[in-house]
């Protein structure tokens, strides 16, 4: 059941959904849920999110209003009972120290729940103005925008010169793929082995049977974003072969 | 209570009608696990293949204003893996599992059911006619009434085990290949595999399918696998298997009513792991409501 | 303020890609007398037959939860009516008129449009290779490309003027009939007529149509038609005029981008009269608020 | 624009919409209207109601919810727009003198129009029950009901004994098939000849191109119901043919 809505940046929402306190014992960070989004056939599959956090018996979403299914969601009213299923998927590998935390736009939804995780981290957070920029508290933040509505303006590739990568135990890196791409490419090896991506693929079930969701692996083939990830290691993606999937 | 209703084919008899289609429920073993099978008469695995085959480049789903596209390409770790990893966790299934089996030549079809045969875990088989025959362009083994006997014959001479022919709707006569399954020795035919069904982006001109062209499934596609199941059992005394469209428990009974014996679920189920649980207490509580 | 787009077949150009469906616009009288054919390139007519048929048995037209089912059974008047009668009177209408013209032999096709030589007001002809065959046992003509190609080769003999074949979705494969069209030298194909549909009444066993199946058409199965006229687009050189699924501005354009030429509206328009108008000014608007 | 709503009887809704003053002038008796019951696709064609009766710029029409398009129907509030095609049809052709109208369950629908619009008249009317018996003011009428809940009890052709035929000069015979059939058989020749009744089938579009709407004609072949009729005269249908269609 949603029990809280909360439009939290324009056509950006964060929902609270009550679970059970099993969902909440394995709600690790990066693992997510799928949600049926209408009551009705259509669209006919559910819709994947990032747990984002959770907090006593409930977890929480971020989403954004991109096509019909999000539209649908966006829509519903607290009170009403949707169909989850989850958590699915590998959430972080976490390990001590301090972590680096990588988000551009939406990509950052799931970092309230590894900040709660990790000993202590920096953040780095891009997005295309102050509309999309999201909060991620309890961690110290630099933020830069396109447009420079908020913080500096520029791309998230902007900020990574100034970074001093050995002082970071962790990685977490998120966003569309080509600013994962850029990203990713302009590391240097030792920090490129350190660090985790959470994909996304279009989904069919969500829970690792119908081969719909695939990432292409690094020397071939083909990984399940939703059940060998959507956390990976990023050395195990071939980014190349990622060009134009969404 | 026991309810009193039965389903039976290949000699055995369920208290559901339902399978599971191929390639919405992988081996059964997740579903297993989740405790999810209760309700299906049996699982139908992922297409198997003599090879590994990694599938088709992404994006492999997408979906429409009413329906969805699927280009997986066949994608399975091929039968040897499914000998070693996949039969032997399948073997706790609490229900029959139906291997699917697929090729890109015709003798590719025998030559995996002669190394299943290997496995005490499958009930039977259900053989892909609606995959594109190599040797013939492209074009499906499904589309020639000839080839599908000639592939139903190769697979009866290796198989103890009964096995369907799932026929493809986009190419050919369903009806003519659903006689010429039969008369190559086929135990059931499948009616059908998905619709060939692209979508467009018009301001690009480009396709969302990486492949172009997919296999659509939508609950609006009802009335034509009722359509297919009603011609094809008027046709042939093996069992029809209808698959397509299915996601309430009226469109199951509409499906047997139009001649099937046994009916698939398989896009719902990617939405609902649970259908078929669901799906067979809609219809006894149907079926109870209905009787006098 | 006159806008720049324009479409083209048959070298006529016209302000809109949009054809009124055969069977769903009569011969365009009716919607010429509410004043409905703004929007519309062409009228097609409904089926015209050498000798009046009085169609199936009702009922005829069966709502399913996400489409139409129709089993018309090409009534019509028959050719000599058609030119005594209808087409005087369509001599008036705002845009040309497209004749489509049914038979159940193959012979059937070239005397029609013979007698429809007779008259100066058809613009061109589509010929139905959908119906069933009466010679060869009621399989579609479009099933067999050795019989498209005869039909499109008897047709092109006797006629002055340019026309498509109608293909059918539901038998045979519709590249090779596509192919087969313009090797007898059609002028475009129409991809395609509707699929074979039913619904059946679980309770009684009952099929609703009279008839059993019929035609099915619905906005869910515009992927369908996406993919087939991408698909008989690339392998012919003659225009292909999509049919199936649309009722959106968005569909059109979808459909033009798979490589149609031009683009039919049936079902909807008997929903919509006026759905000429509505969907040519959404797809001026669409490409408009494109256009850089 | 729908501009009143009401439930007359259980199930059995009354709605107003305003119209042109064109349709008005059109609106003869036994004429129909095409009306889209969703904004949505689906279902894909227009439902047909007979038109009850006008008032000043409105009309009104009454339905049962039988599936699911008068349910959609059902559910629209006043004030909202629906496409509304008509007045289509040919409606009863009207002779001065008195009238028989025999009405069966919703095919009194109708009667109120074609009560304004003739000398006098004696209505017969059926329903299973009271739940399903409409009120037709302005008439003298008798009742009948299945289970006997309102009037007297039993089936419509029981009233038919005491009918002296020829005293009427048009006699509108309106109810669910096998109804007119039985009527129409166990009427005199005379009164047979000057009875119109109002047919019903299942329509596409509803204004004549579509052939889907066949009615089977006395003699052979099909009647259109939609431009043909939907009143005929009762002896230009094929009663044996029509048996099963609804
Ligand atoms: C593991 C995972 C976690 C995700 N977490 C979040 C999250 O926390 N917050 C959030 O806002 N979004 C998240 N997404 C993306 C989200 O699932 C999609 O935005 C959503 O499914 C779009 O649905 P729609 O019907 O609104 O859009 P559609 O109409 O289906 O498509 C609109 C556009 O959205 C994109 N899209 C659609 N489906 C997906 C998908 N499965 N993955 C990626 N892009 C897609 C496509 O570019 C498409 O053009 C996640 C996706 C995955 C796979
Ligand atoms: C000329 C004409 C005038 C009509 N006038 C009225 C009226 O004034 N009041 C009224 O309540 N109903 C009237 N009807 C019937 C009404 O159109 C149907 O009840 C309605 O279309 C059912 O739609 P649905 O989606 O709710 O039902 P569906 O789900 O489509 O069908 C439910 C059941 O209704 C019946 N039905 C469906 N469509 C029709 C149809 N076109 N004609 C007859 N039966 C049908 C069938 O038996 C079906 O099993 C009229 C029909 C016609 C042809
Ligand atoms: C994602 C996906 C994967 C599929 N893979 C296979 C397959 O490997 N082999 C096969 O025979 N059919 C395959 N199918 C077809 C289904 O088994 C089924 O026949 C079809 O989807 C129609 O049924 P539905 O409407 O219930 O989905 C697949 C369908 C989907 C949606
Ligand atoms: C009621 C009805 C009657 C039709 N009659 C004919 C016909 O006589 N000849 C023909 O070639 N197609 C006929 N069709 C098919 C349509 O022309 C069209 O190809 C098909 O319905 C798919 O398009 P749509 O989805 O826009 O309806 C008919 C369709 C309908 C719904
Ligand atoms: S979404 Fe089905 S396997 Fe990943
Ligand atoms: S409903 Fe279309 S012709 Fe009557």
């Amino acid at each position: 059941m949603i029990i809280g809505k909360e439009e939290i940046l324009p056509g950006i929402f964060k929902f609270e959904f009550k679970v059970s306190s099993s969902f909440i014992a394995e709600a690790e960070p990066g693992r997510f849920i799928q949600l049926e989004v209408s009551h009705g056939p259509f669209p006919v599959t559910r819709r994947p999110f990032t747990i984002s956090s959770t907090y006593g018996k409930s977890v929480e979403i971020i989403f954004e209003v991109v096509g019909r299914g999000t539209e649908v969601l966006a829509e519903t009213d607290v009170g009403r009972s949707l169909r989850l299923l989850g958590p699915l998927g590998r959430g972080y590998l976490l390990n001590p120290g301090k972590w680096l935390l990588i988000g551009g736009g939406l990509g950052a939804a799931g970092f309230p729940g590894l900040t709660a995780k990790i000993d202590s981290g920096l953040l780095l957070l891009g997005a295309a103005s102050r509309d999309k920029l999201l909060t991620i508290p309890g961690l110290e933040t630099v933020a830069i925008t396109e447009d420079g509505s908020s913080g500096r303006k520029g791309l998230i590739t902007d900020l990574l010169g100034s970074v001093r990568w050995d002082s970071f135990s962790g990685i977490a890196l998120c966003g569309p793929v080509p600013m994962m791409k850029a990203v990713f490419e302009m590391m240097p090896f030792p920090a490129q082995a350190i660090t985790q991506v959470s994909a996304e693929a279009r989904m069919g079930c969500g829970w690792g049977v119908c081969e719909g969701c695939s990432v292409p692996k690094a020397g071939g083939g083909f990984l399940k974003c939703c059940s060998d990830g959507p956390v990976f290691q990023a050395e195990s993606i071939d980014w190349e072969r990622c060009e134009g999937i969404h | 209570m026991a309810d009193p209703y039965r389903w039976s084919f290949w000699k055995r008899e369920f208290n559901s009608p339902i399978l599971l289609a191929s390639g919405t429920a992988g081996f059964g073993i997740e579903l297993m696990e989740q405790g999810f099978l209760e309700g299906a008469a049996a699982v139908i695995s992922k297409a198997t293949t003599l090879k590994p085959r990694e599938g088709n480049p992404p994006p492999r789903i997408i979906e429409t204003r009413f329906g969805l596209l699927n280009s997986i390409g066949l994608a399975n770790p091929g039968v040897d893996e499914v000998l070693k990893i996949l039969l032997p966790q399948a073997a706790d299934l609490p229900c029959p599992l139906i291997i699917n089996v697929a090729g890109e030549v015709v003798e590719e079809f025998p030559a995996v059911i002669e190394r299943l045969e290997e496995s005490t875990v499958p009930f039977g088989y259900e053989v892909n006619v609606s995959c594109p025959n190599v040797a013939a362009g492209g074009i499906a083994f499904g589309a020639s009434p000839e080839i599908v006997e000639r592939i139903s014959t190769l697979v009866k001479r290796v198989s103890s085990r009964p096995f369907s022919v799932k026929l493809t709707p986009n190419e050919g006569s369903i009806v003519e290949s659903a006689k010429a399954a039969e008369a190559g020795g086929a135990d059931a035919v499948t009616v059908c595999n998905t619709f060939l069904g692209m979508k467009v982006d018009w301001r690009t001109g480009k396709a969302l399918l990486k492949r172009s062209v997919g296999g659509y499934s939508s609950p609006a596609l009802l009335p034509l696998t009722v359509a297919r199941v009603f011609k094809t059992s008027e046709a042939v005394k093996i069992p029809v298997l209808a698959s397509g469209g299915v996601n309430r428990a009226e469109d199951i009974l509409e499906l047997l009513a139009a001649g099937a014996a046994m009916v698939q679920v398989g896009t719902w189920l990617m939405r609902r792991p649970d259908a078929a649980f669901e799906l067979r207490e809609g219809v006894i509580s149907l079926l109870e409501s209905d009787s006098p």
